[in-house]
């Protein structure tokens, strides 16, 4: 565990009514449940955790192979490999009980109705979960997924339906795999989401020019980490001139400097993805410098970066 | 398990695009419990090459890792333009261990390209506590090999070319040698097909044997799932929470022959 | 000028009723008109050359700064400046009569008048040039160009009136910033084209941590190179599974194994764009290696190559 | 124009943050038409930073170039770490030169920060050629200084804290000497802020004035269109087919002050 470095600037931030102590969230699917990698890193230093995928029943995910390293870049096809919504409930829950991290549980479903079940499931036992965040990104399940996410009407509809259930915070994820994530986003907004976070991974292939083989299972996957940085942050940045409710910048961040660019670009928080893989402990690195790096540019607040980009046209 | 920077204090090749390589690691050393364990590294700063790459530990002595690697890619080139005294960043140990090897069977070890490392580690395990074994190293080429060949003192090389030692795969010797020996235990690290070979081998001859696989590898922590390889059936492993599929970082790389199969 | 190697592999690919001699191509807007670096390349060894977006009238492009690197990658926004369609025919066809390589020329416009006109000036003077490729897919212009190509309709309505003009290859630019590439191709081949292109740039955004300006004076710009290379191989993978006219491979292409594996997904040539930019003569250096590759995997004919990946599932 | 794999003979820190590498490049020398030309490097193999960095060139003798550099970013940082032996692949010459410093014009060199190359090129070249000429060089503390403050051989050094030299901008001591002398002819390359201020100074008092500028560029060679500067008129540039822009890297890096403007 690392010493925290003395705080001038004020890290928090806000979103709905839940004030988070910092912005350097880990993201869904790159940081498990939260509980495994303890020696490398101390949880209860990141502004959130937002956990793995969780759908109704467990599920098993694809078969190998299911990642590939590409230039600057990883392609994944997980498959939502998961526990399922009552392992969570039972296993995942009370361990969160005990961190001052504050929990985003993310979920994943194949139609409105299993995104509804499992919400009202976890609604009706716990209060430890501040929010959720609703997959409807996904690039690596056949049905469901990333079906909404390329679907304003589709995307209002299970928005509405959410909202319904919980006064949680409502996070829409949205996907990069569309002609417009601006129309996708308002629809989330207009139906009563908390904030929309952006990007999940892009579709993405590989093959193995000697062997002629597909490097993934399931031929394509989810294209993640720097290469796709550039994408994340016109995204955000789009969404940013556009909607009003918050938005969690994610794509290819590794240092503080991502971190700034998408604030400045118009997140209010971020989310650390494959950056996890190499060094799981790395939100907490990136926390100690983003602090000097407000500190050096004499900033009192991260809120003073979200949207800050000087445009020139 | 720990992130530490260490020390290279020694990289050359020792046959035919094949390397070994030494660090002063002496964290990871300390917490070390076995052959078959591994460590992730990172070559460089940059974030061209995102993972970490695994590679298994070779040998522990007194704070000091040594791996054995070939040249496959762009991050093995780098890691072979290494200099003595340039640093890495090591994370481990990661992994499980060989086990039962000295519970009074008879180990016959198989190693085949560089399925080498957690094989002369466990050769090493066993020479220090005089346990009795054969060891079978397999290679296309002599040129690959960095051993000699020396049937009496049970070491045995094998190539595709017959160029040194048993002309044919490493399972010529192995099939040989598991039945003149009593309560024959297989441990074996190699590329699939050998592994695989190795494998039905055993399970038709009712020969146990623990195979160090190998997968692609995001984390080493159990982060990403997505190191999996296929069950054979559902009683293996705390961390691989899911009947069809076992996680190699977590509760591999060393496994029961007739845990898993290749898909 | 480099020394020819002794060629066992056949290399000639088709399209339509064109034969090329090789299918290493070079991208538009990434190797000028073709004429810029005498140098460094011995341009008649090229399969073809797509030269700049062509428009009606002369384009200054956007200002300054106009290009960034970004990780394994790069950002343009030049804004198709270019010489427009009068002097083209003027200064470029004649040079193009001394050249042996074929010549693609890419048309650009803000309406289907504009492509309609500057392709029936082409037509009326010149023979030198094979075929067209129609630019819907830049991202860098405020009107027109990538409005097409999110739009089924506008490219099944372009193809078909371009279709009525010419008799030469008609090969239609996609671009990777839709939900559905296939759709959009599908609209091509239905209305006339001959091939499709793919990948154009994805849209991205970079921006200074330091000094929180833009790097791009147009905020987005377009992202090739290396890092776009996941996005280019599912692309030309998935249009090949539905399309039964030849594609054209782009994107992030720098050596033999990553043509290799565009040809494998399925393209019938490639075009090599960022790279150039490093390396005028890459492709020239890509070629002989291909040719390497071909004769060590025994195989007689690049063509054997497309569409042979080896999928899983 | 050439590309060359060329030895890296000397790298070293020149003063803080600032190095000076010497390559051998006998190709790229040949060819080699005058200060104000740089040379595209490619300091590795690796896909991730695809673009070449552009550098002037600071002094070429005998089949060796120079360069003076200051480590700006990832590649920047991987030249310092170059060793003498090692190489690097270069493309050049490029670009255009300085011109008329030799026709009868008093010449005052203006340099500031890493804009030093070019200039002390023309420095050693108005030497060869017997050509009177000042000096000024503006940095902003002395430890970025790597020559020394001698007024009496008109070398004039400024610092804006004013450890070193003359306090403040290159503009106070140029003003002076630009008055001082008959017929001044300003040649200028460093930051933008110090080109805008040379370039204002001259203008409005009909000196003419040379500026090397810079523009972010991808290729150097003309195929990317990237590289544009704001054009003042539209009589500038063989290469550059439009009124409005002109491409740094065929028409400059160097230009008559009247004929750009920095947008
Ligand atoms: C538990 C384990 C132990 C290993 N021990 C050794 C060893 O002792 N000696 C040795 O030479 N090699 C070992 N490997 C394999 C080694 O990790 C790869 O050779 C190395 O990653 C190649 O990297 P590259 O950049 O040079 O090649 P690349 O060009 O990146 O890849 C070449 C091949 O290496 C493999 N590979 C690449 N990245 C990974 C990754 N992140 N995880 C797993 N495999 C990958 C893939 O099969 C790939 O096709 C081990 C792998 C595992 C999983
Ligand atoms: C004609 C010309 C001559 C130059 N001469 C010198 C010189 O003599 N000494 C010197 O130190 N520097 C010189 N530069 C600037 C030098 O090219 C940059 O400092 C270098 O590219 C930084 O690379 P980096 O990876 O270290 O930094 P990065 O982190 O990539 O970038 C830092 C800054 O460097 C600049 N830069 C990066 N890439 C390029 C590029 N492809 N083209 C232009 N600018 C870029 C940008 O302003 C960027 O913000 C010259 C530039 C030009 C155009
Ligand atoms: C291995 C892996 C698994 C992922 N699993 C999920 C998931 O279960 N649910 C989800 O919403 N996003 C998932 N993602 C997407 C990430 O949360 C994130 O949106 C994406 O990786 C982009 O961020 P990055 O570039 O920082 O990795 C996964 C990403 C990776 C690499
Ligand atoms: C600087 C630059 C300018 C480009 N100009 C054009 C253009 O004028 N017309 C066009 O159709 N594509 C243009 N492109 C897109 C390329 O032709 C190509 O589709 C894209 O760069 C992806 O390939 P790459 O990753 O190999 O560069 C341009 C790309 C770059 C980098
Ligand atoms: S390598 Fe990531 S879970 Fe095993
Ligand atoms: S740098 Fe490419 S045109 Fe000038």
């Amino acid at each position: 565990m690392k010493q925290r470095i003395s705080i001038l600037a004020d890290l928090r931030i806000k979103i709905g009514n839940e004030t988070f102590d910092n912005p350097i969230w880990v993201a869904s699917g790159t940081f498990g449940y939260g509980t495994e990698a303890p020696d490398l890193v101390d949880v209860n230093r990141l502004g959130a955790i937002v956990t793995k995928s969780i759908t109704r029943q467990p599920r098993e995910g694809n078969p190998p192979p299911r990642i590939v390293e590409t230039p600057s870049g990883m392609i994944n096809s997980i498959g939502l490999a998961n526990i399922g919504v009552e392992r969570y409930i039972r296993e995942m829950l009370p361990i969160y009980e005990n961190l001052s991290t504050k929990i985003i549980m993310n979920i994943a479903g194949t139609d409105i109705q299993e995104y509804v079940e499992i919400m009202k499931m976890v609604e009706s036992v716990s209060s430890v979960i501040v929010g959720y965040e609703i997959n409807i990104s996904c690039p690596n399940v056949k049905k469901g997924g990333m079906e909404f996410g390329v679907d304003c009407d589709m995307t209002a509809k299970l928005t509405a339906k959410l909202r319904n259930i919980t006064e949680r915070l409502l996070i829409m994820k949205l996907s990069p795999n569309v002609s417009d994530i601006v129309s996708i986003g308002m629809s989330a907004q207009e139906s009563g989401a908390d904030a929309v976070s952006a990007i999940n991974t892009v579709v993405g292939m590989s093959i193995n020019a000697n062997t002629g083989e597909s490097n993934i299972h399931t031929t394509y996957g989810g294209l993640s980490g720097p290469a796709i940085k550039p994408v994340g942050l016109a995204m955000v940045h789009k969404l940013y001139q556009d909607l009003s409710i918050p938005i969690i910048g994610i794509g290819g961040i590794v240092n503080r400097e991502d971190v700034v660019e998408f604030m400045m670009a118009g997140s209010v928080a971020v989310q650390i993805g494959t950056a996890n893989f190499r060094n799981p402990g790395i939100s907490e690195d990136i926390l100690d410098t983003l602090e000097i790096f407000l500190e050096e540019t004499h900033r009192a607040a991260a809120t003073e970066l979200i949207g800050a980009v000087k445009t020139h046209s | 398990m720990i992130i530490e920077r260490a020390y290279i204090k020694s990289n050359r090749e020792v046959a035919n695009n094949i390397w070994e390589m030494h660090f002063e690691a002496p964290q990871i050393a300390s917490e070390y419990s076995g052959s078959g364990q591994f460590i992730n590294i990172l070559v460089m700063n940059a974030w061209n090459h995102p993972l970490r790459r695994p590679m298994s530990i070779a040998s522990v002595v007194k704070g000091n890792i040594s791996i054995i690697y070939k040249i496959f890619g762009e991050v093995t080139q780098l890691l072979s333009e290494k200099k003595v005294g340039d640093e890495a960043e090591l994370m481990g140990p990661l992994g499980n261990t060989f086990s039962n090897w000295k519970n009074g069977t008879y180990p016959i070890l198989v190693g085949g390209g560089v399925g080498l490392a957690p094989i002369l580690n466990l050769k090493n395990e066993c020479d220090t506590h005089h346990v009795k074994y054969d060891i079978i190293i397999g290679a296309r080429s002599g040129d690959e090999h960095f051993m000699d060949h020396e049937p009496e003192k049970n070491i045995i090389l094998s190539t595709d070319d017959g160029t040194i030692g048993v002309k044919g795969t490493v399972m010529v010797p192995l099939e040989k040698m598991a039945k003149e020996n009593e309560n024959p235990y297989l441990f074996a690290c190699g590329p699939e097909p050998m592994l695989e070979a190795v494998r039905n081998f055993a399970l038709s001859n009712h020969i146990p044997a623990q195979l160090a696989v190998e997968s692609y590898m995001g984390c080493g922590v159990g982060l990403c799932q997505g190191c999996v390889i296929h069950r054979q059936n559902g009683e293996i492993g705390r961390h691989s929470y899911h009947e069809k599929y076992s996680l190699v970082c977590l509760d591999g790389p060393i496994y029961e022959a007739k845990d898993i199969h290749f898909g």
